[in-house]
């Protein structure tokens, strides 16, 4: 499986991602600049945290117009594996691969600390291991995380199961229905606020984060059939 | 000499006859001098220039004298003070690269930008090195925070540290913060950057080969940062608002930019010389650099970036904008050079030449506007031996008895008082804004004793820490600054690593006055000391004095900044109790010492007396002997005594998982002196049942004193000292005094 | 020509900064203050004279870049 | 009463918001952007009938709250 890694001017948790990939799942793993203009190679795609263009203007406003993105869309259609994690997740809203928007922290303030996530819909590509409820414990580092949407939009992301993760505990940044991580449609593509790729090994305070990756090795195993396996 | 005529500047004969040089800075005797290195009188932008490269920012006028008398050298030591900052050997071609740097002053005009650049200048003077940037720290200091304008100064200043390193994507791991009336109106941001490096990456400031072009990188120059006293004359102020300075502001996307171009062009190997433009920006980065290569420097204005119409000579070389640096290659390599800024969307400039006539040369329109000798401007500074005086408040301390205070029977309530002082209270709500787990090295993030940053591919990590008390330093500058020392390295050591070295901030007041520079000299004479005595080197600084306000000085402050290397994951140690049945140990004896504590501030409202003493024979003695056991495997956590004394240290350790305590303290001292005193060289450990009766025989054995406390466990923080039960509260009310402290000072509910 | 954008959040979105402001505006004794609203406000040089183009060219940046509008609404006014 | 406030970066300092967009904007092909400056916008209600009284005040209240007068200008205007 060869995973990608997206790096746009500002991005500074690409190489956490990279380094997760290695330390989880120990498959292949680029680095892939926003002027790249084929992804075809990769079967998925990790869109990092950080601040794109400084996150000036609006989070992932800029960078929803690289030349990558063209690429990352026409991927997310062809079913491909997109996560988008903090500043990615505010790239993929803002691009239209993911529905909403995220605004301000309700405290205004940024935060980073551990948070309770419960696992909401442990069927998408990004959450086959983890168990329907269960509880696991991810960071966050954000300043504009709350997640909105409109009642309508709620109601449809209900229905199709789209919400991926809640806040456990107290929410951090006032979002909508307790919204931390929602998926598309079709369910390949995630956008979450919490960092996975933060908690991928004790030292680092939590180990859960590292079965979003070993989920989605099974997801692809799964879909190209055993003789596919390296 | 060509005299610019599209702004009003003063001429030749107006600088000498007014006295111009002197809003500069520049003394009558300084400009005597000038006149002689240059041979004639200078002009505008040559007596500008000369003034920023003659401040004592640049050329430690008055501290070094002093700063000759820190050790500078060691066996790890691969770069000493000079360079941007100072590098130390941590084994397998890897090397470890720090400095601390303050920003004071614009932080108290602009809190947010005044911080923010601060963080941006310290970490430019790592990756300048050739470093990656791996972590970050600070040192703060403010006045009370009833004080309206006190917690605007300290909100913003928080969010302009982390607004500057959440951006840019360096972790910002750990700091300090003291309030106290004494920083009112004066407030203390110092910000520290360690960065990681292959020894065969290292990089200087110079500029070699004659003839080979000077590259500008980063964003186009603005009259930002342009010393305000050069616009205070009467002439000036009618001037346009368009001509005056700006603040600087800080544009960490910039610098993202700016650092990945740059250690990816260092990378290529193409470069012969790089200098950040920080303070003094050009004039600064083009003198050093041609000075240490022993040339001179020509360079061309028109072809600097400019943000603004009609920059002068003068407002281009005095500029302070931010994110800018200076490099010098040889002429085949500026294709590839661009082409590694083109591809971080950034343009690089040429802007000069490198040259063998010891001169640095000024060319703008067309004509020669300024041309300096680079040794005068770098060497020629006349350095001043200050007089120093003992001052009176001093004298009058000796005599204070503080053990003589009236007993204070309440110690719950104290306990409580002290918990939730602002000094001493949770530093949360402050951390919590800062991203200090991006890069995923973060191994001990803020709240324990000394951060901890893995290092990729090895077993080792990094250990760090910013300390220094100023109430000690202000009650005995001597015995302060060695306590500053040896306070960083007890946090180190309790974190599982072995002190390398130091970088230090000398905040001080005005060094005109003899009782102030007497505070700097005892000051550095103790930290100089304690150096030498803990084999921990002075590998850079940065000193910040005129620190004043209407009521006089700050507290003395010079902030340590000290970094240890952990040999293995595996002795990473924190300061959290972690299970119950835990044995609880004292290591270190306990006098009654509450002269400068916080137990004397935050109960009996005063600072007076004489600060705790110091052995470094006693010190060191305590740090190799923790250090040792931690590396044999036998602690389950450590603590440093510091603030608070053993009270604070208890009931902070209980903090991280709930956990109290039972504890049994023999002493023969008055309970409240003994629970709060700031003996030094104390360490609270706990170790796992099994291995007690090891680890008391091998600390003993040193020749450490040790006391058995008791154990850990329940919900309740119990203690007993000399037969009398002196605290019993719960672990839950205790936290809620010391976390809610600060959050409920800044929502307006007071604590 | 020169382009005035004004970028406001939705009447239906939080708006954390905006109440902030009114609870600090209040503290300060400034009790007449009710609803605020915080937005942004861009001023844009434009190098062009034809008006009607450069409404349609701002209305394409607007929805494109300058405004969110799952969560922004925006209006421009040209002048010159 | 309402008021409008504008919040604008001085005019010397930098903008890196503004020269963020500006980049931005010419990416998406709109080379008729010249200089972007990014500023805040507030609306405020205010329960008031005394123009006067309500102009004095809003003054105050940029001074000390709505702008930061080391880098920001502000102005501002009341409606109704
Ligand atoms: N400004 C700050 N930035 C980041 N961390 C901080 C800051 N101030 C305090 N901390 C963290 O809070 C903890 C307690 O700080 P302090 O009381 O100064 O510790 P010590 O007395 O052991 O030096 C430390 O982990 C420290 O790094
Ligand atoms: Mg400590």
């Amino acid at each position: 499986m060869k995973f990608a890694v997206l790096v746009f001017p500002g991005s500074n948790c690409d190489i956490d991602c990279y380094k997760a990939v290695e330390d989880t799942v120990g498959e292949q793993v680029d680095y892939v600049f926003h002027t790249a203009t084929d992804l075809s190679a990769y079967d998925a795609i990790l869109v990092p945290g950080g601040f794109s263009y400084g996150d000036y203007l609006r989070c992932g406003a800029i960078a929803q117009f690289a030349p990558v993105m063209a690429e990352v869309k026409k991927a997310a259609e062809e079913g491909k594996f997109i996560l988008g994690i903090c500043n990615g997740f505010q790239i993929l809203t803002e691009a239209g691969l993911l529905p909403g928007a995220l605004i301000r922290n309700n405290s205004l303030k940024f935060r980073c600390h551990q948070v309770g996530l419960t696992v909401e819909n442990a069927k998408t590509g990004f959450t086959n291991d983890f168990a329907q409820g269960e509880v696991i414990t991810i960071p966050i580092a954000h300043g504009e995380g709350s997640y909105y949407v409109d009642d309508e939009t709620l109601a449809a992301l209900k229905a199709n199961d789209q919400i991926v993760f809640r806040y456990a505990g107290e929410n951090p940044n006032g979002s909508v229905d307790n919204i931390a991580g929602v998926c598309n449609e079709a369910g390949n593509v995630v956008g979450m606020m919490p960092h996975p790729e933060r908690a991928v090994k004790e030292i680092l305070g939590s180990a859960d984060g590292a079965r979003m990756f070993t989920s989605v090795l099974n997801a692809w195993r799964e879909r190209n059939g055993a003789a596919s396996i390296r | 000499m060509a005299q610019q005529v599209s702004a009003k500047e003063p001429t030749v004969e107006q600088i000498a006859e007014q006295k111009i040089y002197k809003q500069f800075g520049v003394s009558d005797k300084e400009y005597e001098l000038i006149c002689d290195f240059m041979g004639r009188q200078p002009n505008y932008t040559e007596i500008g220039v000369f003034s920023v490269m003659w401040s004592e920012h640049c050329a430690y006028k008055n501290s070094k004298p002093l700063l000759k008398r820190f050790p500078i050298t060691g066996p790890r030591v691969l770069m000493g003070p000079g360079e941007g900052a100072g590098i130390v050997d941590i084994g397998d071609n890897q090397a470890v690269v720090f400095k601390i740097e303050s920003h004071n002053h614009p932080s108290a005009v602009e809190p947010y930008q005044g911080a923010a650049t601060g963080v941006g200048g310290i970490i430019r003077d790592i990756f300048s090195m050739g470093a990656r940037p791996v972590a970050l720290l600070n040192s703060l200091r403010f006045g009370r925070l009833e004080n309206e304008r006190v917690r605007y100064l300290f909100e913003h200043v928080v969010s302009g540290i982390a607004g500057y390193g959440n951006c840019i994507g360096i972790p910002t791991v750990a700091g300090e913060i003291m309030f106290d009336e004494a920083y009112e109106g004066n407030p203390l941001v110092n910000a520290m950057c360690v960065g990681l490096i292959d020894h065969d990456k290292i990089q200087r400031g110079v500029a070699k080969g004659i003839g080979n072009p000077v590259f500008y990188v980063g964003p186009a120059t603005g009259r930002d940062g342009i010393h305000g006293a050069t616009f205070a004359s009467e002439d000036l102020t009618a001037e346009s608002e368009a001509k005056r300075s700006a603040v600087q502001v800080g544009d960490p996307f910039m610098e993202k930019l700016v650092m990945e171009a740059t250690l990816e062009l260092i990378d290529s190997g193409i470069v012969l010389g790089i200098q950040d433009m920080g303070a003094a920006g050009l004039t600064c980065s083009s003198a050093e650099m041609a000075s240490k290569a022993g040339n001179g420097m020509e360079l061309y204005l028109d072809e600097v970036p400019q943000r603004e119409e009609g920059m002068t000579a003068y407002e281009m070389m005095l500029s302070e904008s931010q994110e800018r640096m200076l490099f010098v290659c040889e002429p085949q390599h500026e294709e590839q050079a661009k082409a590694i800024f083109a591809r971080w969307g950034l343009h690089c400039a040429k802007v000069g030449k490198v040259s063998d006539d010891g001169r640095l040369k000024l060319f703008h329109k067309g004509e020669l506007v300024g041309d300096m000798p680079v040794k005068a401007l770098v060497d020629d500074c006349p350095i001043y031996e200050k007089p120093s005086a003992v001052p009176e408040y001093y004298l009058k301390n000796g005599s204070v008895d503080t053990n003589r205070y009236e007993q204070v029977l309440d110690l719950n309530d104290a306990l409580l008082k002290v918990l939730g002082s602002p000094s001493l209270a949770s530093k949360e709500w402050v951390y919590n804004q800062y991203d200090y787990m991006v890069r995923t090295e973060t191994a001990v993030r803020p709240g324990s004793d000394a951060a901890v940053v893995t290092i990729r591919g090895t077993r080792k990590g990094l250990a760090m820490t910013t300390d220094c008390n100023g109430r000690y330093v202000y009650l005995d500058p001597e015995v302060g600054g060695r306590i500053a020392v040896a306070e960083a390295g007890r946090n180190i050591v309790c974190s599982g690593a072995e002190p390398l070295a130091i970088t230090d901030n000398l905040n001080f007041g005005s060094p005109e006055k003899p009782e102030i520079f007497w505070q700097m000299e005892k000051a550095v004479d103790g930290m100089a000391e304690a150096c030498r005595f803990l084999d921990t080197p002075v590998i850079g600084g940065n000193v910040s004095l005129y620190n004043e306000n209407t009521r006089g000085a700050i507290y003395p402050t010079p902030v340590v900044g000290m970094v240890g290397l952990v040999h293995d994951v595996d002795h990473i140690t924190t300061q959290e109790f972690k299970a119950e049945g835990d044995v609880i140990f004292l290591l270190g004896e306990t006098k009654a010492e509450i002269g400068g504590s916080e137990f004397q501030y935050a109960v009996h409202g005063v600072t007076e007396g004489r600060p705790p003493e110091l052995d470094l024979a006693v010190e060191k003695l305590l740090q190799q002997t923790v250090l040792g056991a931690i590396q044999d495997g036998l602690v389950a956590s450590a603590h440093d005594l510091s603030e608070g004394g053993l009270a604070a240290a208890l009931a902070e350790a209980g903090f991280g998982r709930g956990l109290g305590a039972d504890v049994v303290f023999e002493t023969n001292l008055r309970p409240d002196l003994a629970l709060f005193s700031e003996s030094q060289s104390r360490i609270v450990v706990t170790v796992k049942p099994e291995v007690e009766m090891k680890f008391a025989l091998q600390v003993t054995k040193a020749g450490v004193p040790l006391q058995r406390l008791g154990t850990v466990g329940g919900d309740r923080l119990k203690v007993s000292v000399g037969g009398h039960d002196a605290i019993d509260a719960s672990v839950a009310e205790l936290r809620a005094a010391w976390s809610q402290a600060i959050p409920n000072h800044m929502s307006g509910k007071k604590a | 020509m020169k382009a005035k954008v004004y970028v406001t959040i939705k009447q239906n979105v939080l708006d954390p900064q905006g109440n902030a402001v009114q609870g600090a505006l209040h503290t300060l004794g400034f009790n007449e203050v009710g609803k605020v609203r915080i937005g942004k406000y861009l001023e844009l040089d434009l190098d062009t004279n034809d008006r009607a183009q450069a409404e349609e060219k701002l209305k394409v940046m607007c929805e494109k870049l300058l405004a969110n509008t799952v969560v922004e609404d925006y209006r421009f006014e040209l002048e010159g």
